[in-house]
């Protein structure tokens, strides 16, 4: 296919060196510490001695363009036009005057942009798309965000928690945004096998790939009214959606069924203990828009338990170590389930190995 | 529907509520002057009604010469919503380190606003500008405008996605290495298979300056690289005095949460058992005017993260333990070239790397790659005595 | 094979040299009047030399009316040792604890001089004493005489093995529970299914009066019996600093080995967070005369234990965190019925306890013999979102 | 089957009160705690204030008749014709007056029986059969005990370890003795697919269940000579002889390919760190009777690395747990194979998946 002459393609992203504050491009890997003066304020110190100011505001990932042209007045008010965005979808604005952080901040709250997310606090919710764009999704994500943010904005706008609380969202069980490994994650699961459109499936479908799709085999061949087609074995779906994402036919999205799961106690950094997967707090709570009461009830719980219990830098995942899942369950009232107890592949390395009881 | 945006979304508007900043209103905001945008917030609100999406099953859509970087969707509920009909995503490469000035922010804005929904995600999950919903056709006028501005595509489908890394030693002073050029070169390097399918699935590269790993590439990146150092932890013994001053528990909060415990503190002066120190960054991040990263810095390279289908998440682990700064490209090149051919050749449809591992072995895959078995890569041995072990032709023992 | 040993076996008498008691020293003792242990040494000699067992591969001969406690053994070089052309062990149920008096082995010496190799295992690794080698006819006559002993048959197949215990109230001072006492009622509660195969494959049952675990209950019973406490350590401050005193560094020695940390020494007393501890054993271990396990006794039920075939070796995992001692007799068989029934029905062939579980799952084997989840089964809750949600018939969840 | 009317069966055991020495029948239950007089010496003193004196001596555990009738001696002469045998096959003798504990113990060094085996020593070996009794051995027991042991034997009567030592030997996979959770595990192992015996094959055995029993699904239905048969994938085969087990045709012994394998750092005990697996030093040593010099010369460098750097109370393993494998490896310098690397069903969880690194 010959291309038009001027079309330009495979140039990649613009450089960056051209984004960077004029301080940023000369104290580049001259950073010597940081200070904290205030939530949501960093002040970085160089060996030239220079301080870069870093005002952080939250924002819900979704942006008007509208917004984003206001982020760029702000920046062009008061720090040189120079902003960034965060690896959890914050913005953040470098100054190098420290007086421009009241006015940036004023403005950034009356425009309804709350300042923080830094040290020991519960910053932004990575998320996923949900209802908005995917069709996947067994819930919606920024709803739920919002709602349960609503309800922790103190904790965004305040570092007051032992350790940095990381939550995320995602819609269904691909877990884009690698939810996983979250010291609260929020999930969204189906709950009922795929409903397989018989008359379609043939003709959009691969069955070969769609058979081998299954992580637990529970997809068989099968013919319908003549033409290759499959079915499910009810008893060993455990309602992945993998189906769907390769074949169109397996519908599994149920207004009733689907709802949402929480998981505790994982971390992403190597600070003190070893990074680690979020592990199962509560296996399904209801779709309940637009607020999700349930869901902001039992992430707030175990925001206040983990709060009230765990010692200064202990993480989630740190605190319950610590406690013993036991304990885990005990305090935040949580129901532990025959759910709770892993069967998949590698269930039997989390069986309880030992005689080492809390009673 | 109906003109008057509010009165259609009473379920929404209570998202209105509340100091979070609210998506709603900045759906609202884009509705005011975007059909688009206002039928999206009508088909929310229907979902929302209903306790379900309607979005159907995507579709493959893209723009001329690439094989990814538009996410294909169509609603099923056209007839109510006709302008959400079709209502495709591009993913537009970020600048390393997610930095820009407010004229490229207003450049992208201004496209977006002719062509598009008026709605983004800044960013999205993988990192990429998301710009969220337009047209089948008004993808190559986008596109166009994109690279005209100086922005391309990132990945989707099969290809090596938008590699991202933390802001590195732009403005964080534990940066072992380069992170935003590293993720750039890599960016560059590799335009080809970010933008042309032909891997068995997705490959994800996410660079980290230490090991905070803040971009978390240790959960989600089939090679994640993650800054260390190799020599001892610089110490200023006067700062450290200056945090006991200003009352910092020494003891309690940095000593007792050291994993290895290789830190002792008479009450005066701190002393640390550097060859037991696991480069955790624990001490560093508690008094950080005192303690830094030592001077012999890289990274570590690690291999196979992913998301839980099919065979369940994965961590990355260990690859190569250190790799010093100034060889780092070249190694991360050198390497994945390696994997990728094998992968490429061995790798079943919608494989990860990490998978491919699980399923043939780490001492297999090792060989494929041609990289030398250290127990670095290890938490610990086998404890199955199930060993395949092997002879050569003259019946010496492989080792 | 000729009559002077001494020459036939110079490989073996090189392991009559050196401190340890030799086993080849025993052979001899026995080869001096006994043919069977003559051929023995030979054979041995001959495996040495050669590097390879000279074993067929076992048949089945047993007594009359039992379905094992013998291992049927045939030569492969029966013309050059007929004396072990069969060679046939004995499994014979030791007493609780492997207690004897001068007399009872006296007893069982004369039998096996009489009917057998002369040569013993003091005892196999399940616990049975076993009489190591005779001829099928003997069976029968050795079988009648051990009876008459007062002897009776252990397990072999797919049987209740042999259950063992430590040694536990009869000398030891931590033992929560009666292991002696329990192990022999198990034991002859369970005559029939000891020597009547009707299980899928074997089973053991071990008791261990505390963590310390002293017949490795956790490493090899399908059922380990551990036992534990629930209330506070009792303690005995005086006898702490008597240990003190002793030179004992209690911080050290003590309190850093304390795995959950929960003991505070200030150098005068010792405080213990009874509600973190997690009955390790380690401190009462280290001053037995100052702390001992406290007084509401009873033990942990374990379940699954097994070598590495077929899928990889497993330790026993908590079934039930804690059963008065009073109760626990009662516990254990009413537990053992359900879960012999589940598995004789359900197991495959040659498939233990533990292999079934990690086949269909502990959720599903609990509800299989009626037991509720409690959080002290598992390390943690499962980390992989496949969870198999059940509907009841009326729409309900259960849990 | 009518049996004669004089025969007993189902006795079980004798009752084990009848072997309890008086002073443990009265004390049974009331032990205050023990103290360790000497090595090979305990000394157990009840609440009623009596004190009971234990006298440990090794044994090769194959015991003649010959031998156990001079134990029973020895028992009558000093210890009121009271004896037990321990879970590692030591005996026992159980002495009410402590005058008598000397003159035991001359008599039973005199005899060739070592005096020790308590607190932190290697206690004896626990150990199977080889080839002095069974069919699967991929190597001897007892050879390799005796040798072992003659190397260490003054751990065993001395205890100047850190910790307890658990050594076990196995003669092939099957385990029997439990190796897989001691502090050093010896065990046999063979290197070569089975050599099939195809002209008995389909006689001695049951074509289903020798399929069934290969854990990685390498023997696969064939025919020989018209005759239903079974062939080995043998890159699939791990050498487990699960497959003899059941289908003596599956020959596995070989005098040049069977040798042994040494691992580490397993335990049994709660004492301090839960219960664990052995993980694998050295994947192959060969079979080299009578004494062994190459496993010899292994296990003691291991307990000699062992007793210079772990620290007191810190058994084998919680010892590696501290240093880390790597530094194990080159301490010991043992070298590191691929082999180490796990690639059974688990292999994913043991891979290193974090950046804690020690150079
Ligand atoms: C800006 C950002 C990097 C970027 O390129 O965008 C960043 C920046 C900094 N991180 Fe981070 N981290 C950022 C995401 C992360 C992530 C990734 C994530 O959250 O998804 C992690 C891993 C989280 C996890 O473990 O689950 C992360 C784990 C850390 C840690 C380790 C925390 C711990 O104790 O486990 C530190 C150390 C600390 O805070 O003392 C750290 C420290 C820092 C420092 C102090 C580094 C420095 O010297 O500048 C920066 C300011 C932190 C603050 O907020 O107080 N950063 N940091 C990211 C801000 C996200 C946000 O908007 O909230
Ligand atoms: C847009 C985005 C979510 C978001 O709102 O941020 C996203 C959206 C989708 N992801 Fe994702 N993924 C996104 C980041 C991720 C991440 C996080 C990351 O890259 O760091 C992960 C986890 C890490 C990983 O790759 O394992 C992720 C794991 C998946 C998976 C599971 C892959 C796996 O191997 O397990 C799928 C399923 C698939 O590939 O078929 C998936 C598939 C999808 C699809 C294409 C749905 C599908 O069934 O094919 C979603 C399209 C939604 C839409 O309509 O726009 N997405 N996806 C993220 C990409 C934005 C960007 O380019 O910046
Ligand atoms: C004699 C003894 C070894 C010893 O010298 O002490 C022994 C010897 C045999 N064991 Fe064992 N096992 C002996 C204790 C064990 C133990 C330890 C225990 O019971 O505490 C185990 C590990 C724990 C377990 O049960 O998992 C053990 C795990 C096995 C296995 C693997 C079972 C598994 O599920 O993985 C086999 C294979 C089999 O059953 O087919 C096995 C099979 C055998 C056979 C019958 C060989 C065979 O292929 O059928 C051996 C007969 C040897 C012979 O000629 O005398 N033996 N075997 C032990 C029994 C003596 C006794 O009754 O006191
Ligand atoms: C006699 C015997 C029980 C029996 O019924 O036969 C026994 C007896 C005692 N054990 Fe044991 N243990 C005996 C096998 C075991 C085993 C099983 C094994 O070795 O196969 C273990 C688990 C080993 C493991 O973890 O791999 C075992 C782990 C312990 C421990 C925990 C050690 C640790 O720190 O991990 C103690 C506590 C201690 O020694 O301080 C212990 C303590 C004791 C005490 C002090 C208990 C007491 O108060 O009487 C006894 C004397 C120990 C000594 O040797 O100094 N006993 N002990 C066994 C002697 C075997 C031998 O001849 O050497
Ligand atoms: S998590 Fe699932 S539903 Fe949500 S965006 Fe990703 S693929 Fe779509
Ligand atoms: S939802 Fe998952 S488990 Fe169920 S049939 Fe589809 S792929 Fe299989
Ligand atoms: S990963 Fe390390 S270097 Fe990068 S921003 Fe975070 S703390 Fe700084
Ligand atoms: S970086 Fe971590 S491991 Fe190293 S000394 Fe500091 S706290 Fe300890
Ligand atoms: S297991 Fe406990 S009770 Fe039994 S002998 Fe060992 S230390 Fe004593
Ligand atoms: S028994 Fe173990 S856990 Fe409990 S206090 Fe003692 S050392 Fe700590
Ligand atoms: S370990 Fe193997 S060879 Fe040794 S006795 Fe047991 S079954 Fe026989
Ligand atoms: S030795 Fe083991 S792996 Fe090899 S064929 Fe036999 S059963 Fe299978």
């Amino acid at each position: 296919m010959s291309e038009p002459a001027k079309r330009i393609t495979d140039i990649g992203p613009p450089p960056y060196e051209k984004f960077l504050h004029p301080l940023i491009k000369k104290n580049y890997g001259k950073w010597l510490y940081h200070e904290r003066p205030a939530p949501g304020v960093l002040c970085h110190i160089s060996e030239t001695g220079d301080k870069l100011y870093t005002v952080r505001a939250a924002t819900p990932r979704l942006l008007s363009i509208q917004t984003i042209r206001m982020f760029a007045d702000l920046a062009d008010k008061y720090s040189g036009g120079y902003l960034r965005f965060t690896s959890r979808n914050n913005v953040e604005f470098l100054l190098d005057n420290p007086d421009n952080i009241e006015p940036l901040k004023k403005e950034l709250l009356a425009a309804g942009f709350l300042v923080g997310g830094t040290n020991n606090s519960i910053s932004n919710i990575v998320h996923t798309q949900g209802w908005i764009h995917c069709h996947s999704a067994a819930t919606d994500a920024s709803g739920i965000v919002k709602a349960v943010m609503d309800a922790l904005h103190d904790h965004f706008t305040e570092s007051k928690l032992p350790a940095k609380l990381r939550i995320a969202l995602a819609c269904c069980l691909n877990m884009c945004g690698a939810v996983h490994c979250s010291d609260i994650a929020i999930l969204g699961v189906h709950r009922k096998p795929p409903k397989i459109k018989r008359d379609v499936l043939s003709k959009v479908c691969e069955i070969p790939t769609l058979i081998s799709s299954c992580p637990t085999g529970a997809i068989r061949p099968a013919t319908f009214e003549g033409k290759p087609s499959v079915e499910v074995i009810e008893e060993q779906c455990m309602y992945c959606a993998n189906c769907y994402t390769v074949c169109p036919a397996m519908t599994l999205n149920d207004p009733d069924n689907d709802g949402l799961s929480i998981w505790v106690g994982g971390k992403v950094s190597n600070a003190r203990s070893a990074p680690r997967f979020s592990k199962l707090a509560v296996p399904f709570l209801p779709n309940n828009p637009p607020r999700w009461p349930e869901v902001v009830d039992a992430v707030v719980n175990i925001v206040d338990v983990y709060a009230r219990n765990a010692r200064k830098f202990e993480r989630m995942g740190e605190w319950i170590d610590r406690i013993g899942w036991p304990r885990f369950f005990e305090l935040t009232g949580i129901e532990f389930t025959r759910y709770h107890i892993d069967d998949f592949k590698h269930a039997g390395t989390t069986f309880a190995r030992s005689a080492h009881l809390k009673f | 529907m109906g003109d008057d945006t509010k009165s259609n979304t009473k379920l929404l508007d209570e998202l209105e509520k509340g100091p979070w900043p609210s998506f709603v209103t900045e759906m609202k905001k884009a509705a005011e002057t975007n059909p688009m945008a206002k039928d999206l917030l009508g088909q929310l609100e229907l979902s929302y009604e209903e306790r379900i999406g309607h979005w159907k099953h995507g579709g493959i859509v893209g723009v001329m010469g690439y094989g990814g970087g538009v996410i294909g969707r169509y609603s099923d509920v056209p007839e109510k919503f006709p302008n959400v009909a079709h209502f495709h995503t591009l993913r537009i490469n970020h600048p390393s380190g997610w930095f820009y000035t407010s004229e490229a922010l207003r450049k992208l804005c201004d496209i977006w606003e002719r062509h598009g929904s008026g709605l983004t995600n800044m960013h999205g999950s993988t990192g990429d500008i998301i710009f969220l919903g337009t047209k089948t056709n008004e993808l190559e006028p986008v596109f166009q405008e994109l690279t005209q501005a100086g922005f391309d595509l990132g990945g989707s489908g099969s290809v090596l996605r938008t590699p991202s890394c933390c802001v590195g030693q732009a403005r964080c002073e534990w940066a072992c290495y380069d992170t935003m050029a590293t993720c750039d070169s890599l960016t560059r390097a590799y335009q080809d298979e970010i933008h042309r399918p032909a891997f068995p699935y997705k490959f994800k590269i996410k660079c980290s300056g230490c090991a905070n790993d803040c971009v978390a590439a240790i959960a989600r990146a089939d090679l994640s690289v993650i800054g260390t150092w190799k020599d001892d932890i610089q110490q200023d013994d006067a700062a450290v005095s200056e945090y006991a001053a200003a009352g910092l528990d020494i003891q309690k909060d940095v000593c007792d949460h050291c994993p290895t415990k290789c830190m002792q503190w008479d009450g005066k002066k701190l002393a640390i058992n550097n060859r037991e120190c696991v480069r955790c960054m624990h001490c560093i991040n508690v008094m950080p005017k005192a303690l830094k990263p030592g001077k012999e810095k890289g990274a570590t390279l690690l291999i196979g993260a992913k998301a839980p289908i099919m065979q369940g998440a994965l961590l990355s682990s260990v690859l190569i333990p250190f790799v010093p700064a100034a060889e780092l490209l070249d190694t991360i090149k050198e390497l994945v070239s390696r994997i990728w051919d094998f992968w490429s050749e061995y790798g079943n449809n919608r494989e990860r790397v990490g998978e491919l591992i699980q399923r043939i072995g780490m001492p297999a895959f090792l060989d494929a790659i041609g990289l030398d078995p250290v127990p670095e890569m290890v938490t610990a041995p086998r404890d199955n005595p199930y060993i395949f072990f092997q002879t050569k032709e003259d019946g010496q023992e492989t080792k």
